[in-house]
């Protein structure tokens, strides 16, 4: 995922914003982190360069 | 089932580049007519294999592509068929489309708007995360006129919405999209067999097959953002 | 010359049903794409025999049709072909539109569009006339991607603009239009001979011809009223 | 022309409403007669059941 993505994605709950939480990065990618919604806490997975932006209901399903 | 399971499935074995392939018969003459300009941010609902949004990099001049699909396989699969990095996936639903208002200059979807739960919902969204004049461009093979496609759903567990063109205009309108144009777009290349073929495994007479790809192929709508 | 001189001398002529039978291999296409409504209200620009008007009226549910032309014998003609008392036909100009801000639904205009004395004023008053969401289908043969069409102003006294598909988008941008589509609507019926016949009295090579109508055939720019 | 073209026409220099004057009708239709702009008083003729509302300096051009 690149950084410059963070420009446009948000909570797909509430729309609110997201902070990003690199674990790892390759070439101005990241590969493993984390998405958390400045509001209401939700955390989405970063995986394999995907962020996962699924409501957390939907993730397991 | 999910929609994760059911498509984490095709993408596992190997359908996604099937659809690629099938699909691209009209898909690229929807993509001809998006009226893309140069550093244009577009969104491909449902990518599959997310050959869309390579299409439209390439011949377009876009600038940033995304590509949402709410099988993990699947956007794993299209990242791995592309070194653009102005091209990425995610994985979303289309009912809680992670963008932010008008952050979108125009959305495609092929084959794939009516597996959303709840399509009014997307169509609120799409024009939610569409920047004012920004275009909708929905594809389907699957809706009621095509008599061809009805038996579909046997053969998928996902809930499958199944509307007639004007029911398609009307949704948009009820979404606050204008509707700017709504057509039917050939499959001229999938290969019809001579008339002594016929009945086919698929087919029982060579009309009912010029009538599903030449003639209904797939049905396209575009909405606009007010 | 005045456009009222020029056209007058082609509708007396018979050149008004000569172009219509061209124009109908691609303008068919693009008519099917128009969302009209049932009792929505259509206006085509320079419309010649006025086929157009009346073909939305026979496949589309319009209520009401108006065929403008700057040409009193085109008007004439048109009106002479049709007794559908929902089809009517006046005499004006493409700059001056006698027509109330958001009185139309759609708009059409095929090869004619680029006749107007300042096709940017042309716009400006599409753009007013047009209800919110109303769409305005803008065909056109003479354009500056088609090459073989360059000449033809020598043998036309009214003066043409040449735009390309991108000053297409620009000036209905400029006129506050949106732009929901821009597509090339290939004429498949205009029959080309084999190889053989080539040279003919209009084409040096057969690749030149399958160009001309195959693959650059009509340019369509579909705008939006916001 | 028929009548109910009245409700969305007007004049193509000022668009401001036009009156209608029908010297001669058949079935709901005027077939001769003059439009006069309720504003700036300029006339535009029906002829043969069609109006010509082009700007009067291009009628005769
Ligand atoms: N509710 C939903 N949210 C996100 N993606 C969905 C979805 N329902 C279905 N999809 C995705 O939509 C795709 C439909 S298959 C079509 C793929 C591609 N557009 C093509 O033309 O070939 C699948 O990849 C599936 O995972
Ligand atoms: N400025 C202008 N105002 C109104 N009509 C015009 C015009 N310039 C050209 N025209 C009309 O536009 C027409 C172009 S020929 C095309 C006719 C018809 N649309 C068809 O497809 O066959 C002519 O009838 C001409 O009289």
């Amino acid at each position: 995922m690149k950084k410059s993505l963070m420009d446009i994605i948000c909570c797909p709950l509430d729309k609110q914003e997201l902070e990003l939480d690199a674990r790892q990065e390759e070439d101005e990618e990241v590969i493993f982190g984390t998405l958390t919604c400045t509001e209401c806490g939700e955390e989405y997975p970063i995986e394999d360069g995907i962020p996962n932006l699924l409501p957390p209901d939907m993730r397991e399903a | 089932m999910s929609v994760r399971e059911e498509f984490d499935d095709w993408a596992a074995d190997g359908r996604d580049k099937g659809m690629e392939e099938r699909h691209w018969h009209t898909a690229k003459h929807v993509l001809a007519r998006m009226p893309v300009e140069d550093g244009d941010t577009v969104l491909d609902l449902g990518c599959g294999s997310g050959y869309a949004g390579r299409a439209v990099r390439d011949t377009k001049g876009a600038g940033r592509v995304y590509g949402l699909d709410g099988s993990p396989e699947m956007a794993r699969n299209a990242r791995g068929y592309t070194d653009d990095s102005n091209v990425s996936y995610l994985v979303g639903d289309f009912d809680h489309l992670p963008f932010a208002d008008d952050s979108i200059d125009h959305v495609f979807t092929m084959e794939a708007f009516y597996y959303a739960n709840d399509p009014h919902e997307t169509l609120r969204e799409v024009r939610r995360i569409l920047r004012p004049g920004g275009t909708f461009f929905c594809a389907v093979n699957y809706y009621e006129e095509n008599v061809h496609s009805h038996a579909w759903q046997d053969s998928i567990s996902v809930e499958m919405t199944r509307w007639s063109r004007e029911e398609y205009r009307d949704a948009f309108h009820e979404a606050g999209l204008y509707v700017a144009e709504q057509d039917n777009v050939p499959d001229r290349e999938t290969e019809i067999p001579a008339e002594d073929a016929f009945p086919t495994d698929n087919w029982e007479t060579r009309e009912a097959m010029v009538e599903r790809y030449r003639e209904f192929g797939t049905l396209l709508t575009v909405g606009v953002a007010p």
